[in-house]
C-alpha cells in the first residue's frame, strides 16, 4: 500500500543545509495501523509531510498503491502536529469539520450526521457552533481529530495527535482510533511519544533513530486484536514490548544504531 | 543534564538556485519585454494615434538623448530630492504615531473621525495653501509629498500593530518587557511586513506627488520638465519622462525588495518562497 | 456546559469554599482594563467622534480671527455658510451625486481587480517575478500624465474618469493582497492540500480569509485615494462634479466655498470609512475575536 | 534709455517672475535676454508654473513679485477681494479672422461649418468659466447660435489635439503651438474667438500685488519699464520671438517657423478688456459690472 | 506565597458568555513544587493566566507574595502551551532566550553564560542560531523551556511543557524541573496531563474538576525529595498516588465530585 524507498529530505532554508531524515525505507500494507517513534527532531513530521505529498523528498521515493506520491492523494487525512495552526480561524467547529466533507460532494444529510458523529466521539458535540480559538488546547487537537475521522479517508496520518488531551481523554480517543481502524480499514500511520501508546495503539512500531535518521528498529506487535486500556495494558507481553521500544528510543537518542533484538 | 539531541549533519553550504529570488531578474525582463512590445504596436497598428501616442522605440531614443544632457540629471536629482525627504519625514511621523496611537485604544478611539476626515484630502488641493506657506521652494513639495504619504504608512502601521499575536505579546509581557521593549522586540516585528508594503506603496506615491508638486507649483524638476514638454507639444518627450518616472519606480521597488528580503527573511511570505 | 451541576460537599480540607450557588453565568463588568471602544457608551462614542476635530476647528478659529489671517484661510463661519449654501442646494445632486457614483464604481472595481491580480500574483512567485516589474513601472507614473492616453483609449466620459480612479487606488489592494496571499499559515495551506480542499473553495476558504486583515487594510486606503482620485480624474474633461467644483472655486478664487467642498470631501471620507468600519467589523470578526479571546475579554 | 540708472556698485536686485512655459512670455525671457531688467539694476529669475492654482498665491504670498496671467482671471481675482493690479499688458490677439494665435477647430469631416453650428455639441476649453470659452461663446452668439446650447468640458491644450483627432470630443478652443498642430493635422478653423469679442483683445497681462506696488514703487517702476521695452522689442523682432521659444519652450522647430505669434502691444486695450467684462456678467461668471479702474493700473 | 481566592472567570466574546472557571481558592506555599491536572478544557489555562495576570478574573482575586497581581509581577516566567506561537518568529533561538535577560539588564557575560547553560540543558546547544521555525515542535518547545529556565525566575509557571517531546527527553526534562526547582527554591505551578509526571514532579498535586471548574482534589505527595526515574516510578507510594490521581481524573471527567480518598 505505502512503499518509503531511499527516502532523503534535506532542508535548504537557512544558512545551512539540514539534512533532517537520511535514508528512510519501509512499507505500510493495506490497513495496516503502525505507530512511529523517535527522538525529538528526528524527522517524524518530515517523514509524514513527504508521505502526504506535501513536501517533495530530496531524494528517494514514496509510493501509494504503486503510484508515486507528488501531491496529496485523494482519501488521505492528515492530523498536524501544529494543531492550533491547521483549523480554519475563521470557521466554527462545525465548518472545519465539514468543509472536508463539502470538497468531497457528500450529501447534506450525510454531511451533518459524520459531522455530529464525529464531534460526539470526540466530546466536543456542545462547542460546535464556537470557533476555534474559543477552545482550549486539548478541544482544539480534538476538533482536528474530529476532522480526520469524519473525512472517512482510506489513508490516515496522525502526528502526536494526542499531545494536549488528559489521560482519560487520551484513552479515550486510542479506543476510538483502533475502532475507526477496525471498521472502516484504513491504513494508519501514528507519530507518538508515548511508548505505551504506541505499543498498545500499533500492529507495529516503527523506530526511527537520532539524525541522521534511517529506520532503527520495526517492532511487530503481537497482542491481541481486541485491546483494552485495562487488560492489555497489564498483559506481559504488553510489557515486554513497552520495554523494548524504550531500549530502542534511548539508543536512538544515545545515536548509535544497536543491533535488533 | 544530557538531553542533548545530536544536530543533524549540516550538509555544506546552502545550494544555489533553490531560491524563486535567483528567477527574479530573467523573469521579470520577460515582462517588460512583453509591455515594450504592446507598447511598439499598439500606435503602430492604429489602436492609438501614433502622432498621440509615439511608440517605445521613439520615446526611448528622445529619453536616450535627453540622458546625455546636464539638464535631465538635475531634474531628476530635484525630483529624488523632494521625494526622498518628504518620504523619510512622512515614514518618521507616520511609524511613531502609528506606534503611539495603534497600541493606545483609547487616543485611537479618539482620533479615528480626524483621520479619517483628512485623509481623502487630495494634496494637489493643498497646493494653493502650500504655496502661500513656502512659496515655491522644496518645502512645498515637501508638505504635499509628506501629508499624502504620511495616511499611507500610518493606515498600514495601525493594522500591522493590530496584528500582534496575542500569545507573542503575552510572553513579552510576562518575561517583564516593558513597553518600549514590547513595541520594539515584538510589535515591530510583526508590524514590519504591514510597513514594507506602506513603505511600497509610499515610495512611488510620494514620487508621483514629489512630480506633480513640480508640475502645478513649477518648482524645478521632472514634474516641471514634463509641463514644458506638455506645453510644447514634444508628446515623445512627455513620454520619455513617464518611461524615466517608471525606470524610478522599477529602481526603488527593487531596493524596498532588497530591504525587506532582509528584513523579513524570517517571516512566512520570505521564508516560504526560500526553503524546500 | 456552564450549568451547575449537582455538588456534594467537597470534603478535602483545602477546598474552602465550596462552589457558590449563584446561578446564571452574566459577566459583571470587567473591574479593570475596560477597552476603549467595547465599552463605550453612546455618549462616549459621540465623544470619540467629534472632541479632537471640535477642538482642531476651535484652533483654526482662533487662528483666523486674528487680524491679518489671509484670504487662503476663512473662518469657520464663513465656511460653514458656503457650506451650507452650496451643497444643501441642487448642486448635492447635479455635482456630488454623480461623483460619489463614479467613485463608489471605481472603487469596487479597483478592490475586484486588485484582489483577483493579488491573488493570482501572491500564489505564484513565478508570475510574481514577472510582472512585479511591469507593475512598479505603471505604479510610478502619476494618474494625471496618463489622462491624454486614457482620453484616446476611454473617452472623456465616465468610462475615463473611472479609468482613472482605478488606476490610481488598485495598487493598495494589489500590494497588500499579495503580501497577505504570500504569508498565509503554511500549515493551513498544507491542511486544505491535504484535505483535497483546492481551486475557488479554497480561494475562499483559505487563501482570502487568511489574507483578509491585510487585505482590508488595502482597501481602507483604496477608498481614501479613491476619493482624492475622483478629484483628480474631474480635472480633466468634465464639466460638472465635486472635483471639478472643488477646482473651479480654487481657480475662480471662490475661497470659503473651495474649503466647503474639501470639507465635503472629509465628510464624504468619513462617511465612507464609518462604513468601511462595519463591513470590516463583519469581516474581520473572527480576526478581532481571536485577538480579543486571548485578553480573555 | 533708462539704461544709465543701474548705479555703478550697486547690486542687482533679485525679482522674481511666475510665469507659464508658452508662447506668450516670450517678451520676458527676451527682455531678460536683451538685458533690459540686468539694466535698470533687476535680476529677474523666472519660475515656471502650469497656471494660476499656484501662481497667485505666489504673489499674495510675496513669493512672486510678479506674474503672467490672463485677464479674466485676474477679473474674477480682484472681483473676489484678491489685491491685484496689472503692470502692463500681456499678449493681445493677432486680429485676424483665421489667422490668430487661438482658435476654435473641428476634424476636417465634420458637420460644423461656423461658430453657430456648435450648438449641441461639445467643445473643450483649457479652463472653464475663464477666457476660453467666454469668448467662444461671443463667437456663438456672433454668428446667431445660442450659446446656451453648447457644452464645454476641460481639457489641457496638449491633450486637445488627440482628443479632437480620436473624436472623443466635437470640437476644441486651441492656442498656438497646439493651434498650429491641429492645422497641420489637417482640421478646420471655424471661428477666431479672440478676434470675434475684440479686434484687440488684450488676453493676458503681467500683474503683482497691492501691497508690493505700494511698498516699493519706483521698483515697480523699474520693472514697468523693462517689462514695455521688452514688449515692444518682442513686437518688433518676431524672429527673435521664434528664436527664444526654442531656448524655454520643447516646441518642435518647424512649428515655431510656422506657427501664428501673437501682439504684445505695452498697454492694456481696456475698452476690449471691458467688453470682455461684460460678457462674463452676460454670461453668469460674475453677478455684477466689475471696478476695471482698480485692477488696471 | 500565592493565593488564589474565589477565582472565577467568565469569557463573554462568543456569542454566549463561557463560565471557564467556576470558583477556585488554593494556594502555594513559597518554593513549593505543585502540579495541576484536570481534563481538557477545565479551565487550566485560564487560571494560569490569570495568575500570571495576563487576564483579568471575572471574580476573586490572586495574591502574590501577598500584593493583588494586576499585572504580570517580575520575576515570573511562564512556559506556554501555544509554545509555537510564544516563541519570536524573527528572533534566532538564542536571541529568544537571551531578550528577558537583557529586560533584565543582565551584564553581557551572564546572559551569555546563563543562555548556553540552559539551551545545553534541553540539549539545542547546536541550534543556538537556528530561528524557531526551523524546528520540530518538541524543539521549539524547549526553547521556551530554556527561555523559562534560563530567566531564573522565582515563580515559573509551565503549561504542559513537555507535550511534545519523546519519553527519554521529557524524563530528563523533569529531572532538570525538580533539579533546578531545588536548586533555586523556585515556586513551580505545573499543568500536565501526565498523571506519573504529576506525581513524580509534585509536592502536591492539585486536581480540577470538569467544569464548572472548582478544585477537585489536593492530593500531597509524600514522596522523599531526592527522586529518581527508575526508583521512584517503581516505589509502592507512587502507584498509590498515581491511582489516586486518577481515580480523581475520571471523576472529575464523569463530572461529579467524589470523596475524598
Ligand atoms: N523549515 C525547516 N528548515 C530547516 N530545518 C528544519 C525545518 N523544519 C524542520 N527542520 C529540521 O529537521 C529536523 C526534523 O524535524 P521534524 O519536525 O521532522 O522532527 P520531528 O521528528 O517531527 O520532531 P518532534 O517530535 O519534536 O516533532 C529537525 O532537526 C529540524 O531542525
Ligand atoms: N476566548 C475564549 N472564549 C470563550 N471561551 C473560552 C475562551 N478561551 C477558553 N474558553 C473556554 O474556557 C474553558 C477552559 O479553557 P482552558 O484553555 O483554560 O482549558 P484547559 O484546562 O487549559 O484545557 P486543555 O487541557 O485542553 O488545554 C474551555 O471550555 C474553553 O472552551
Ligand atoms: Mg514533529
Ligand atoms: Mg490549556
Amino acid at each position: 500500500m505505502l512503499e518509503v524507498t531511499g527516502l532523503q529530505k534535506i532542508y535548504n532554508g537557512g544558512a545551512t543545509a539540514v539534512e533532517a531524515v537520511r535514508d528512510l525505507t519501509f512499507s505500510l500494507a493495506e490497513g495496516e495501523l503502525v505507530c512511529l517513534v523517535g527522538p525529538s527532531g528526528c524527522g517524524k513530521t518530515t517523514l509524514l509531510k513527504c508521505i502526504a505529498g506535501l513536501m517533495a523528498p530530496t531524494d528517494g521515493t514514496v509510493e501509494l498503491a504503486g503510484r508515486p506520491v507528488l501531491s496529496p492523494p485523494p482519501g488521505m487525512a492528515v492530523v498536524f502536529q501544529e494543531y492550533g495552526r491547521s483549523l480554519f480561524a475563521w470557521m466554527s467547529v462545525r465548518d472545519n469539520v465539514e468543509l472536508p466533507l463539502k470538497e468531497k460532494k457528500l450529501p447534506k444529510e450525510r454531511r451533518t450526521a459524520l459531522v455530529s458523529e464525529s464531534l460526539e466521539a470526540v466530546g466536543l458535540t456542545d462547542f460546535a457552533d464556537a470557533y476555534p480559538w474559543q477552545l482550549s488546547g486539548g478541544m482544539q487537537q480534538r476538533v482536528a481529530i474530529a476532522r480526520a475521522i469524519a473525512y472517512e479517508p482510506q489513508v490516515l496520518l496522525m502526528d502526536e495527535p494526542f499531545a494536549a488531551v488528559d489521560a482519560q481523554t487520551r484513552a479515550d480517543l486510542e479506543d476510538l482510533v483502533r475502532q475507526i481502524w477496525q471498521r472502516l480499514g484504513v491504513t494508519v500511520l501514528f507519530v507518538t511519544h508515548d511508548i505505551d501508546e504506541a505499543v498498545y495503539l500499533g500492529e507495529r512500531v516503527l523506530v526511527l533513530s537520532n539524525s541522521p535518521t534511517v529506520v532503527q528498529d520495526d517492532i511487530t506487535v503481537d497482542l491481541p486484536a481486541e485491546r483494552d486500556q485495562l487488560t492489555t495494558r497489564q498483559d506481559e507481553r504488553f510489557t515486554h514490548l513497552r520495554a523494548r521500544v524504550y531500549a530502542q528510543i534511548q539508543q536512538a537518542k544515545r545515536g548509535s544504531a544497536p543491533p535488533a533484538a | 543534564m544530557s538531553t542533548a539531541t545530536a544536530p543533524p549533519p549540516r550538509v555544506g553550504p546552502r545550494r544555489p538556485g533553490h531560491r524563486a529570488g535567483a528567477h527574479r531578474l530573467p523573469s521579470g525582463l520577460l515582462g517588460i519585454a512583453v509591455l515594450v512590445l504592446l507598447w511598439e504596436a499598439a500606435p503602430r497598428i492604429g489602436v492609438v494615434p501614433e502622432r498621440y501616442f509615439p511608440p517605445v522605440s521613439e520615446v526611448l531614443t528622445t529619453l536616450a538623448e535627453r540622458a546625455t544632457t546636464a539638464p535631465f540629471w538635475e531634474a531628476l536629482g530635484h525630483t529624488l530630492y523632494g521625494w526622498a525627504l518628504g518620504l523619510s519625514l512622512a515614514f518618521v511621523a507616520a511609524v511613531v504615531l502609528g506606534f503611539v496611537l495603534g497600541s493606545t485604544p483609547r487616543l485611537r478611539a479618539f482620533t479615528t473621525s480626524t483621520v479619517d476626515f483628512l485623509r481623502p484630502i487630495p494634496s494637489v488641493a493643498l497646493i494653493p495653501l502650500a504655496v502661500l506657506l513656502y512659496g515655491t521652494d522644496i518645502r512645498s513639495t515637501l508638505l504635499l509629498v509628506t501629508y499624502a504619504c504620511f495616511w499611507l504608512i500610518y493606515i498600514q502601521v495601525l493594522y500591522g500593530v493590530a496584528d500582534v499575536d496575542p500569545v507573542a505579546e503575552q510572553t513579552a509581557r510576562s518575561y517583564g518587557l516593558g513597553r518600549l521593549a514590547r513595541v520594539r522586540h515584538v510589535v515591530w516585528p510583526t508590524t514590519l511586513p504591514y510597513l514594507m508594503t506602506g513603505l511600497r506603496l509610499a515610495a512611488s506615491v510620494g514620487l508621483i506627488l514629489s512630480i506633480t508638486a513640480q508640475l502645478i507649483i513649477g518648482s524645478p524638476g521632472i514634474g516641471q520638465q514634463i509641463t514644458t514638454a506638455q506645453q510644447g507639444g514634444a508628446i515623445a518627450l512627455v513620454y520619455a519622462w513617464i518611461v524615466a518616472t517608471g525606470i524610478l519606480g522599477v529602481v526603488i521597488n527593487l531596493g524596498v525588495r532588497a530591504l525587506e528580503r532582509r528584513v523579513l527573511r524570517w517571516h512566512t511570505s520570505v521564508r516560504g518562497e526560500a526553503d524546500a | 456546559m456552564s450549568r451547575p451541576t449537582a455538588h456534594e460537599p467537597a470534603l478535602e480540607p483545602s477546598t474552602p469554599a465550596a462552589p457558590t450557588e449563584q446561578e446564571a453565568p452574566v459577566a459583571r463588568p470587567s473591574r479593570r482594563r475596560g477597552r476603549a471602544d467595547r465599552t463605550a457608551g453612546p455618549a462616549l462614542r459621540v465623544a470619540h467622534v467629534l472632541l479632537l476635530p471640535t477642538l482642531l476647528i476651535g484652533v483654526y478659529w482662533a487662528f483666523t480671527a486674528q487680524p491679518g489671517a489671509g484670504f487662503y484661510t476663512p473662518t469657520p463661519a464663513a465656511i460653514a455658510t458656503a457650506f451650507v449654501d452650496l451643497w444643501f442646494s441642487e448642486r448635492f445632486f447635479v455635482d456630488v451625486l454623480p461623483s460619489l457614483g463614479r467613485l463608489l464604481t471605481g472603487f469596487a472595481l479597483a478592490a475586484l481587480l486588485g484582489v483577483g491580480l493579488g491573488v493570482l500574483l501572491g500564489s505564484n512567485a513565478r508570475v510574481r517575478a514577472t510582472c512585479e516589474p511591469v507593475l512598479e513601472f505603471l505604479r510610478a507614473i502619476p494618474p494625471p500624465v496618463l489622462v491624454p492616453l486614457m482620453i484616446m483609449l476611454a473617452g472623456i466620459d465616465d468610462t475615463m474618469k473611472i479609468a482613472v480612479i482605478v488606476f490610481g487606488c488598485l495598487w493598495p489592494v494589489l500590494l497588500n493582497t499579495v503580501e497577505g496571499v504570500r504569508a498565509v499559515d503554511p500549515v493551513l495551506a498544507d491542511t486544505a492540500r491535504c484535505y483535497g480542499i483546492t481551486g475557488t473553495t479554497r480561494l475562499r476558504v483559505l487563501v482570502l480569509r487568511s489574507a483578509s486583515p491585510q487585505i482590508m487594510a488595502g482597501l481602507r486606503l483604496a477608498l481614501a485615494l479613491a476619493i482624492i482620485l475622483m478629484v483628480i480624474s474631474e480635472m480633466f474633461a468634465s464639466s460638472s462634479g465635486l472635483g471639478f467644483a472643488i477646482v473651479q472655486f480654487q481657480r475662480t478664487f471662490a475661497i470659503p466655498e473651495m474649503w466647503a467642498g474639501m470639507v465635503l470631501l472629509g465628510v464624504i471620507g468619513f462617511a465612507l470609512s464609518s462604513l468601511f468600519e462595519l463591513v470590516e467589523g463583519r469581516v474581520l470578526g473572527w480576526y478581532r475575536g481571536l485577538r480579543a479571546a486571548h485578553r480573555g475579554e | 534709455s533708462s539704461s544709465d540708472d543701474a548705479l555703478d556698485g550697486d547690486e542687482l536686485v533679485t525679482i522674481t517672475a511666475g510665469v507659464i512655459p508658452i508662447v506668450d512670455v516670450a517678451p520676458v525671457y527676451l527682455g531678460v535676454d536683451q538685458g533690459f531688467f540686468s539694466s535698470r539694476g533687476i535680476d529677474l529669475q523666472l519660475e515656471s508654473g502650469s497656471g494660476g492654482a499656484a501662481i497667485v498665491p505666489g504673489v499674495i504670498s510675496g513669493e512672486f513679485d510678479f506674474a503672467f496671467s490672463n485677464v479674466v482671471s485676474l477679473i474674477i481675482a480682484r472681483e473676489q477681494g484678491l489685491p491685484l493690479v496689472t503692470l502692463t499688458n500681456g499678449v493681445t490677439s493677432a486680429g485676424e479672422q483665421g489667422a490668430d494665435f487661438g482658435g476654435v477647430f473641428v476634424l476636417d469631416d465634420s458637420d460644423v461649418t461656423g461658430a453657430a453650428d456648435l450648438e449641441g455639441l461639445t467643445v473643450a476649453a483649457n479652463n472653464l468659466n475663464n477666457i476660453g470659452d467666454t469668448t467662444v461663446r461671443q463667437s456663438v452668439r456672433a454668428a446667431g447660435g445660442d450659446p446656451a446650447e453648447v457644452d464645454f468640458v476641460e481639457l489641457p491644450f496638449p491633450d486637445m489635439p488627440a482628443a479632437l483627432e480620436t473624436g472623443q470630443i466635437d470640437a476644441v478652443w486651441a492656442v498656438e503651438p497646439f493651434a498650429s498642430t491641429i492645422r497641420e493635422a489637417g482640421h478646420r478653423e471655424i471661428a477666431s474667438n479672440f478676434v470675434d469679442t475684440h479686434p484687440d483683445l488684450s488676453v493676458a497681462a503681467y500683474f503683482t500685488a497691492e501691497n508690493r506696488l505700494a511698498e516699493d514703487p519706483e521698483l515697480f517702476d523699474d520693472i514697468t519699464a523693462a517689462l514695455e521695452e521688452s514688449l515692444a522689442y518682442a513686437e518688433d523682432h518676431p524672429d527673435e520671438v521664434r528664436r527664444v521659444l526654442g531656448d524655454y519652450t520643447e516646441i518642435d522647430e518647424e512649428v515655431i517657423e510656422r506657427m501664428v505669434l501673437p501682439r504684445f502691444p505695452a498697454r492694456i486695450d481696456e475698452e476690449s478688456v471691458r467688453t470682455l467684462a461684460d460678457l462674463m456678467v452676460t454670461d453668469g461668471l460674475l453677478d455684477t459690472e466689475p471696478d476695471l479702474d482698480t485692477l488696471i493700473r
